[in-house]
């Protein structure tokens, strides 16, 4: 008998060290584990290194996270998206540290953190800013850049349904980084709006399989970063 | 259209000549803003497929205004819909498509262009700029070609078409061919070459508001 | 309009060329797309480079293509599941060259070729006959070598369903090279026992979208490996 | 069993014992051949997740005979079934759980085994043989625990635990424990180390038919 089923958020990310890096799935507000991030907030752990493409918008999820001050560092491709405004002010402010990468870089270095691939090389970034202090090499005539994996103690993403095994599925461009990031981090978390019994899913269709997926939780109607924000909610 | 041209092509109208050149069957990717509008002027008779890195093969237009999900979204995180035909992925496989030079065709906007390609399109490197870049160092790195589609000069009147950028590069010789608002213009091994003049503009007149040569013998050829 | 079906096998592979490097998806019988193999036999290309994870079995499929001698290098992981003879057979006269490669190591390299990954570092081989001659570095107090991307002209493989836009799904245990084989190819030719028009598959459950595929091809029933040497074939 | 011992474990017996180590709720690889008899003996109480490297997670034991889908096969390309939970995925995902170190154990037989753990269990080396790796030079390298489950000594009467292995390697280092029909060995940093004896099978009688010194002392610390 396996059941990865946490009764809540909170006990879910209860064990989050300070100085911890955590990884969290979403493009924009499509796949941002609100919820989760939100008992993080509650939880306090302070220090963190946090993985996500964006940095959030308004003062819920990632945003109120930062604007808690709990990150001292994020890695990132696209920390401004309209409405995203603590990030900027942190940063400006020296109160943040920011490692930029290319998306599909990111992507990429996420999922050879997972796979075991220390590293491999890639044309993007070559001859840009990006590419600065870091080991290239020429394969074919053409310049490729070193770029390493990355790994995670904790990864917080959104599924549209899991099993009790972890297995997951997601909705639509929620999905992005999260089968990445659940294959990168020591203790993956998944919040599912929908969390049904091993064998209710085809296997065929399983996007994210179970061995990647160390604790489920269940949040049948998250909320969305942008209805909260047209609501004018904060967090905490 | 900049303030400093009073004639040439509407942003429409550039669009418009833009996708006059895709191939149907082509699988697209449009960057954010101008380029967007290309899905507008799809000729008669094709089908692209727009690919949007967050994500999706086959994305459609937007939906109503109210309407849509917002789990279904594009690179610029506004609400679109999906074709027959359509697929999700993931951010590692949407990427395999870009750097795997799966895609056909790339366009992008531009904050400068260089004579040898080079792109320079996501920052100015000001000092209390917030960088970020998103997907467009990969796109120019692995899109089989890549197009830039922009004004011809910017809000200050200094020209985009330079010899060298001096804004950071998204990547090193990675243009194909530009469409302004006044010309199209290929980059070729030997630099900046005429394609076409938008209607009523005449080639001194885009050399005038170009930061290197533009070579005119090439138009005819480049048009067949 | 996008429609990539091929009215026949046979005109699917039509071009493909003497000396051609051809990927051949299957683990086992289970995914290997006899029928094209078959009309490639036909088509009569010869020093081609295959890129398979074994090398067939009895007197059909890839064994039948071996065995008359069209392929002049395999590229391959496990060249002897019980049944084969015919690669044996070259391989002593040495007739056929042999590129050995970790079952993993091959996924991951095809897996790179198509996704522009030039090459990358694994700790797979390290300290084996296997890894001889490759450069090797250590990241973190561990070695690893260095394992390059691996692309090729054609990829022939076998799907369940697939769309006219060339979007495919696949059938159990069947899926294995198929994913990544079909991304490392200049043209990817899918036989499927089913074909629809584009919009009839879910868009969430597509393991290989249609812009890693060229070519589909219908072949309602596909022959089995097992069943055709049960019943004692050779192809021709 | 081999001809050289006349007592110890027989294999289900060996089966047993691997399997009384495997903690509930373990994602475990099991080789082809004898390893594949754990799955037999899997302790009241306890669920294992067994994965196939061609690309199942929560593979189920085999159909009736002359039953099942020829394309739903193990490793060893033989018809299985599957168990609730189970998923599908390609070989790069596969090697991803394998070489991620997402698996927690995989149990495989062995030509030889040295004492600081280099396993080879691909290749005798011989001239006139065909090789064929697999995937366990990729199991070796990213699984957690590599457990090997071989009898003693070869059907020759050769020790399969040595000093240095002579057959090419499958990898450096590696296995974490040894269960064979006389007993169960670690490796560890200083060497093979008695962990338990077959019933019936006293320390001499197995450190005669073992190619490198084993620690005794260990087993009762081995065995808390």
């Amino acid at each position: 008998m396996i059941d990865k089923r946490f009764d809540s958020a909170r006990s879910a990310v209860a064990d989050i060290f300070d100085g911890a890096t955590v990884m969290i799935g979403g493009f924009g507000e499509a796949g941002s584990p609100i919820e989760l991030i939100h008992a993080l907030i509650d939880q306090g752990a302070k220090g963190l290194t946090v993985v996500s493409n964006n940095s959030g918008t308004g003062l819920v999820g990632l945003a109120a996270l930062l604007r808690a001050e709990r990150v001292s560092k994020i890695v990132c491709s696209f920390p401004k998206t309209a409405g995203s405004t603590v990030f900027p002010d942190l940063y400006r402010a020296g109160k943040i540290e920011l490692e930029l990468v290319p998306q599909g870089t990111l992507a990429e270095r996420i999922r050879a953190g997972g796979a075991g691939i220390v590293a491999f090389y890639t044309p993007t970034a070559v001859g840009t800013p990006l590419a600065q202090g870091k080991e290239s090499r020429v394969f074919g005539e053409r310049e490729h850049v070193l770029e390493h994996g990355i790994r995670a103690d904790f990864t917080l993403i959104k599924g549209r349904t899991a099993d009790t095994h972890g297995n997951i599925l997601y909705h639509r461009t929620a999905r992005n980084f999260a089968p990445m990031m659940a294959t990168a981090a020591t203790v993956t978390i998944v919040q599912a709006a929908e969390v049904v019994e091993a064998g209710a899913l085809d296997p065929e269709i399983i996007v994210t399989p179970g061995i990647f997926v160390d604790r489920v939780v269940h949040v049948p109607s998250p909320a969305l970063e942008s209805a909260l924000n047209e609501a004018g909610a904060s967090y905490p | 259209m900049t303030s400093a041209t009073t004639t040439g092509w509407t942003r429409d109208q550039i669009a418009q000549r833009v996708a006059h050149d895709i191939p149907n069957g082509s699988y697209v990717n449009l960057g954010i803003g101008i380029p967007e509008l290309v899905a507008h002027h799809v000729p008669a008779g094709r089908t692209f497929i727009y690919h949007t890195e967050n994500g999706l093969l086959g994305m459609g237009p937007s939906p109503a205004a109210g309407q849509g999900d917002p789990e279904l979204i594009n690179a610029g995180k506004r609400r679109v819909t999906m074709m027959p035909g359509a697929a999700f992925f993931d951010q590692a496989t949407s990427f395999a498509m870009i750097r795997g030079g799966h895609l056909d065709l790339s366009v992008l906007g531009a904050l400068q262009v260089a004579a040898n390609g080079d792109l320079a399109n996501w920052s100015t490197g000001a000092d209390d700029a917030i960088p970020a870049v998103g997907g467009a160092m990969d796109l120019v790195a692995g899109v089989k070609r890549v197009f830039v589609m922009t004004t011809h000069m910017t809000k200050e009147g200094e020209p985009k078409l330079v010899q060298y950028c001096t804004y950071p590069l998204t990547g090193r010789a990675v243009v194909t061919r530009i469409y302004s608002d006044l010309a199209v213009i290929d980059v070729t091994a030997r630099g900046f070459a005429l394609v076409e003049l938008a209607p009523g503009i005449n080639f001194d007149f885009v050399q005038e508001r170009t930061g290197a040569p533009i070579i005119q013998s090439h138009a005819l050829e480049a048009r067949r």
